[in-house]
């Protein structure tokens, strides 16, 4: 990854990827999941890993299949997904949860071929739930955005929590 | 004055054997016990509200805590200050939200009842809608604390009718204190503003580990001297020439190079600025606290206060449920420095306990796990070592106050605790022990005492 | 004021208060009586294969370290130094060679001995007694077949006779195939406002909710019949499964064709290859009843107070109480370490996928419990009962199979045992006051026979 | 508003490009990314040797009270840190012995609002930036600083060095037991 910011910056992409992700963060918001699907790339992996807090120095080996995730989606397990979210059995999101993204510090790192940017951001989510308290979750990501003529669709995200202990009763939410 | 849950009769000793060196958890962390803290020692005790250079013109005030108990402390026109709760008599409303400031009248925001900076009522909105006989005004102005008074530019104040005089509560404590409010012609003033921060800790963690606990410094605070310290590790104590010294539950502990606490402040030109006044400070306060004043040392005053004598770093422990503690922290300078070297102690002093400071960051971890593993069951009843040191006694010529040698050492935080039993168990302030028994007197300067005391 | 237990919970008529879910004097009374004397999970053996590998956990509101010795064996500790109290170590999992506080430097082996003292001759003159202030350990440490489970009363009984008839179905995931038991990756946290009794009674014995509150999830991922069971509750087969109660407050719910744990699997074909290349050899091991019906079957298996796991959906859970409202539930994947590696990383990411933090069942039954919880802190709804009488009195004896047994994953049998059993914890001043059942043993049916 | 101001700087000459504007934005974005995984060793890069580095400490007081809180370097500070001073706090992290901060803390860093001005220096920019700065470390111990930052940084060839920052803290009990953490 190059960590330098390009220079100097391509003003258009960035704009038109920030563009991007207010429009997806926007799209889910809205509970437009037909939409947000339409921007994924057919063969988009989107992860979350599990993490523990271990010692710095920490001497033991990883764990033998992995640590698990809390996501690891392909674009068959996001349609799911949203399968059951458009089921309507889904009672814990019914009267809808009121959740607000916001997305900031959009950083383009990464350029690796012309219609293709790796990019940084952040994101702060706002939950209103439907008991009445409103959680916070923030989480940073790293993406891959392709440029398809006019279009730009998400091929890649890792997503890492700032929580260890998921301080809400569910996570019925794309990040 | 006397309060309901006073007489309730419980059993503190249960909690402690100091003779044997060992604490009961429970003290840490029990809503119970912390109820009857706020009773029997913050609506009891002498505390400490303000630095006198904090107010100095007539209608400065600021407001602060005492227990629980918002007040404001504010200087009158004829310069003396009173103290008072921050609480209108008429529907409890807060009557001043600022942290500080000059003002002539406390207006209430809820009916704009209006008070002077005695605390006395002076009128009201809409005055004409009581009768004549509603209303006595000399019976409903803010409600001023029983006593108040100074001790070398530290104010203090106290709900407590019965308290003995400030001087008798500091006692020969008061030989310490001097050494960092009267080290230098001119005495001291605090640096502008107050930065407040919240651990989820029991007060009494950060008053035990300023009042004896060097132990921790060179582990906890690895990180931080050699921050400061151009990588080098804390120099080992001097066990034979340190001491710890503890009168009526208040505690210095300190060593007698005058020197280790001016390296971790990291700030050459302050060593050299205490390196050309000490002469003069052992002119002023004896050879043997020139040589303290500067050490690897801290101590705390019973109940909430602490400081650093040489870091500058002046702190009260205000206490907000069984877990939780706001901690408010001052730098303290002598008013005779110069601009830059005040300059020089304040960011010193930030840079080291302040809230981004390179101490200050591992201190609170250790208070509030401390705390908060005490909401175990069976964990509570576990108890906690506190006897390091315990056969290490001496009587000193010069050094007032129950003495032990070398700094390493649990006896002043074991004196704290005997002060806090002492408080929780005896409703007659006047049968309370005095530890030990006061050798100053009534001498009102330190600095004048006959034989022993001037050495 | 002595709490009247006694009127809390009528199992005869499966009457519960509210009380019992947010009172706050009941709860602390629940920390003494049933976390300070129950044998407790701590920690699978496979997560601390090695010497100086390590857990972190909670007993109650106790804060634990579990750590392997250099003989092999397991000890548990309070994670809080005897000097300070401070907690010792703050990291979830790890290795270590020794704990070391951070306020002082006292330093702990793993076997709890306090090993270093900073600064021991100068502070201390030498004059510490060491051996009085290592880590506190816990009472009893003792394991089943890989179940490493912790216990702070010295006179419980023995953990085999406390997991008791539980056993026969434990041995399913535990002793099916030679290899043995594991838990896979790392530990799932999640905060949830609900009493912990909520999320055990749900999956103690309530199929009847799956139906229902589960619906979309099922809609989306069902790739098999669930015998028994079905989206909406239509068409419930009652005689599909068995509630299984009375075995000294451990229950059982077990599907009984076999296959019916691997239904939420997308695509189950690996692992329905994995459970016929090996049906005979766990036939063998465990004889036909377990063997044909009850491995691989939806098996949910609820060990008192506060484990639960799950073998063919593959999830092992714990609940850590942290006040009348609110829990930490902690999930991990299962697997027999027979399975292969495939097999294994697909397990890991089905139970992500329906029961780990963002799984699609899990997300379902969150709001649930805590709206039960909160529910029941008004006025007057404290006042009020709530009920588990469903299929009152129509349980007895289940051929090939111990304990007080329902028909049907619909019932609420199991909830009542529940209730039953911590009445009697919360009753009781002392575990000889506790009874011990295991209602039609298979044992004593073996001897009726002989 | 946003208008308003950007009428503003066009008629005093002080608007900046939108090349500009974005290359300092991309700035403060990768100075998050690098407080959020704890790389210092390169943040410290971006900070320039005349550094000032400023977060006062704000108290409740009336509006009438004309005390300058924020810019009155006299007064009690969070940080009035030169680079030396900075590095001084930072080396605390490397001597293996900073036992609160392992564990790792998790940091997100949510820097929004950025506006972007000309200065009389050509080589120097003012840039103002919102933060959220959130921490979660132990098992539940979060912390959410939020608050607002003028800037003074300095184009030096492709990159920019801080030369300046005033952070200023919403807080006035700071609600957390430290600060380890930049903003």
């Amino acid at each position: 990854m190059l960590d330098r910011p390009l220079s100097p910056p391509p003003v258009e992409v960035i704009v038109a990827v920030t563009q991007a992700l207010h429009c997806e963060a926007r799209l889910l918001d809205n509970e437009d999941f037909d939409g947000w699907l339409a921007m994924l790339d057919e063969d988009i992996c989107y992860r979350m890993e599990l993490k523990s807090r271990r010692f710095r120095a920490d001497r033991s080996p990883p764990l033998p299949v992995g640590p698990g995730v809390i996501f690891n989606e392909d674009l068959g397990r996001l349609k799911l997904r949203v399968d059951r979210l458009k089921s309507g059995f889904v009672w814990a999101e019914d009267p809808p949860n009121f959740i607000r993204r916001a997305i900031s510090n959009v950083e383009v790192v990464a350029r690796p071929a012309e219609n293709e940017v790796r990019v940084h951001s952040v994101l702060i989510m706002h939950r209103n739930r439907i008991d009445g308290t409103t959680r916070v979750l923030t989480a940073a990501r790293t993406d891959l955005w392709r440029g398809e003529g006019q279009a730009w669709l998400l091929v890649a995200r890792d997503i890492v929590l700032d929580h260890s202990v998921l301080p809400d009763s569910n996570l019925n939410a794309f990040f | 004055m006397r309060f309901e849950r006073i007489g309730r009769e419980p059993d503190y000793s249960r909690y402690m054997d100091l003779k044997e060196g060992w604490l009961d958890r429970r003290i840490f962390s029990d809503a119970d016990i912390y109820e009857e803290e706020l009773y029997r020692i913050f609506a009891r005790s002498w505390l400490f509200v303000a630095h006198e250079s904090q107010i100095p013109k007539a209608g400065d005030f600021l407001t602060t805590h005492m227990g629980e108990d918002a007040v404001i402390v504010a200087r009158q026109a004829d310069g003396s200050i009173r103290v008072m709760l921050n609480s209108c008599p008429h529907r409890g409303n807060k009557v001043c939200f600022a942290d500080a400031g000059n003002t002539r009248r406390f207006v209430c925001n809820y009916h704009g009842w209006a008070f002077d900076t005695a605390g006395d009522l002076k009128g009201m909105h809409e005055e004409y809608c009581y009768d004549d006989g509603d209303i006595d005004f000399k019976n409903h102005g803010l409600k001023n604390v029983a006593k108040v008074s100074s001790y070398k530019g530290l104010v203090f104040a106290t709900f407590n009718g019965d308290a003995p005089s400030l001087e008798a509560w500091l006692g020969d404590f008061r030989w310490y204190l001097d050494m960092i409010l009267d080290n230098e012609e001119g005495g001291t003033e605090f640096i502008g503003g107050c930065i407040k921060s919240v651990m989820s800790a029991n007060w009494k963690f950060g008053v035990e580990n300023f009042i004896g606990d060097a132990y921790h410094a060179g582990w906890t605070h690895d990180s931080g001297c050699r921050s400061m310290n151009d990588g080098m590790p804390f120099p080992p104590i001097d066990m034979e020439n340190s001491y710890h010294a503890s009168v009526n539950g208040h505690g210095w502990e300190f060593g007698t190079e005058g020197v280790g606490d001016l390296v971790l402040l990291g700030r050459p030109k302050v060593m050299d600025y205490y390196n050309k006044i000490r002469p003069k400070m052992a002119e002023r306060l004896g050879e043997m606290r020139s040589k303290i004043f500067g050490s690897v040392a801290s101590a705390s005053i019973f109940p909430n206060v602490s400081f650093l004598p040489g870091i500058s770093t002046f702190r009260q422990w205000q206490p907000k449920g069984p877990m939780q503690f706001e901690l408010k922290t001052w730098v303290i300078v002598n008013k005779n420095m110069p601009d830059d070297i005040k300059e020089e102690v304040t960011k010193g002093v930030m840079q080291t306990f302040g809230p981004g400071g390179t101490f200050e960051m591992d201190d609170g971890e250790n208070w509030e796990n401390c705390t908060t593993v005490n909401r175990g069951v069976v964990t509570r009843h576990e108890r906690l070592h506190y006897r390091c040191g315990i056969g290490r006694q001496i009587e000193h010529d010069t050094l007032p106050g129950i003495v032990y040698r070398g700094q390493y050492n649990d006896a002043n935080q074991r004196g704290f605790y005997q002060r806090w039993l002492d408080m929780m168990t005896h409703d007659d302030f006047s049968k309370m022990p005095t530890r030990p028994e006061p050798r100053l007197g009534n001498v009102a300067e330190t600095r004048d005492l006959p034989g022993l005391f001037a050495l | 004021m002595a709490l009247d237990i006694a009127s809390l919970v009528d199992t005869g008529t499966g009457r519960q208060s509210r009380l019992i879910y947010a009172n706050e004097e009941i709860y602390r009374q629940e920390l003494e009586r049933i976390f300070g004397r129950c044998w407790l999970f701590l920690v699978h053996t496979s997560q601390i294969p090695k010497p100086g590998d390590y857990f972190r956990t909670f007993m109650g509101e106790d804060d634990v370290i579990v750590i392997r010795q250099k003989d092999g064996s397991i000890k548990a500790f309070l994670n809080s130094c005897t000097h300070r109290g401070n907690r010792v170590c703050r990291a979830d999992r790890g290795n270590a060679r020794a704990f070391t506080c951070n306020y002082h430097g006292w330093s702990f082996a793993p076997d709890g001995a306090l090993a270093g003292v900073p600064l021991e001759n100068e502070a201390y003159f030498g004059e510490l007694d060491r051996s009085k202030f290592g880590l506190v350990p816990v009472t009893k440490v003792s394991e089943y077949k890989g179940l490493v489970f912790g216990c702070w009363d010295a006179n419980s009984p023995s953990l085999e006779d406390y997991l008791g008839d539980a056993k026969f179905f434990l041995d399913v995931w535990l002793d099916a195939m030679p290899g043995g038991s594991a838990l896979l990756g790392e530990t799932q946290k999640m905060v949830l406002g609900t009493n912990w009794k909520l999320p055990v009674e749900n999956v103690c014995g309530d199929g009847y909710h799956l139906g229902w509150a589960h619906a979309g999830a099922m809609s989306a991922v069902q790739s098999m019949d669930l015998t028994g069971l079905s989206v909406g509750n239509s068409g419930v087969d009652l005689d599909g499964g068995l509630s299984v109660a009375g075995m000294n407050g451990h229950m059982v719910l077990s599907a009984l064709d076999g296959v019916s744990g691997y239904a939420f699997y997308p695509d189950p074909k690996p692992i329905l290859e994995y459970l016929e290349a090996n049906r005979q050899t766990v036939i063998d091991r465990l004889g036909e009843v377990r063997g044909k019906q009850v491995w691989g079957a939806q098996v949910n298996i609820t060990i008192f107070p506060n484990l639960q796991l799950l073998p063919g959906l593959n999830w092992f859970r714990v609940y850590h109480p942290k006040g009348p409202g609110q829990i930490e539930q902690w999930t991990w994947a299962m697997a027999e370490n027979d399975m292969p590696e495939a097999v294994k990383t697909q397990i890991l990411e089905n139970q992500c996928l329906t029961f780990g933090l963002a799984g699609l069942f899990d997300n379902d039954d969150g709001d649930n419990l805590a709206a039960c919880t909160e529910q029941s802190r008004g006025w007057r709804t404290a006042q009020m009962d709530v009920y588990t009488n469903m299929a009152l009195g129509r349980s007895g004896k289940r051929e090939g199979f111990p304990g007080d047994i329902a028909a049907g994953l619909v019932s609420e049998h199991n909830q009542r045992y529940f209730y039953r059993r911590w009445q009697e914890h919360m009753m009781a001043e002392n575990w000889a006051e506790v009874p011990t059942y295991n209602i039609n043993s298979l044992t004593a049916q073996e001897a009726e026979h002989a | 508003m946003t208008d308003t101001a950007t009428l503003e700087r066009t008629r005093q000459g002080t608007a900046a490009s939108l090349e500009l504007t974005h290359a300092l934005a991309q700035t403060l974005y990768r100075e998050a990314r690098l407080l959020d995984t704890e790389n210092y060793a390169d943040w410290a890069e971006m900070l320039a040797e005349d550094l000032h580095y400023h977060m006062p400490g704000i108290e409740t007081r009336y509006r009438r009270d004309k005390t300058d809180q924020v810019t009155d370097l006299t007064r009690m500070a969070y940080y009035n840190d030169s680079k030396p001073e900075i590095l001084k706090r930072l080396s605390r992290l490397e001597t293996g012995t900073a036992w609160s901060e392992d564990p790792a803390t998790r940091y997100t860093h949510i820097i929004t609002n950025v506006e972007v001005e000309l200065t009389e220096n050509a080589d120097e920019f003012r840039v103002y930036s919102n933060f959220y700065a959130y921490r979660n470390r132990n098992e539940r111990d979060e912390d959410s600083l939020i608050g607002n930052r003028i800037d003074i940084w300095r184009q030096v060839g492709n990159s920019f060095q801080l030369v300046k920052r005033r952070a200023i803290l919403k807080h006035n009990v700071l609600l957390s037991k430290n600060l380890n953490i930049y903003v």
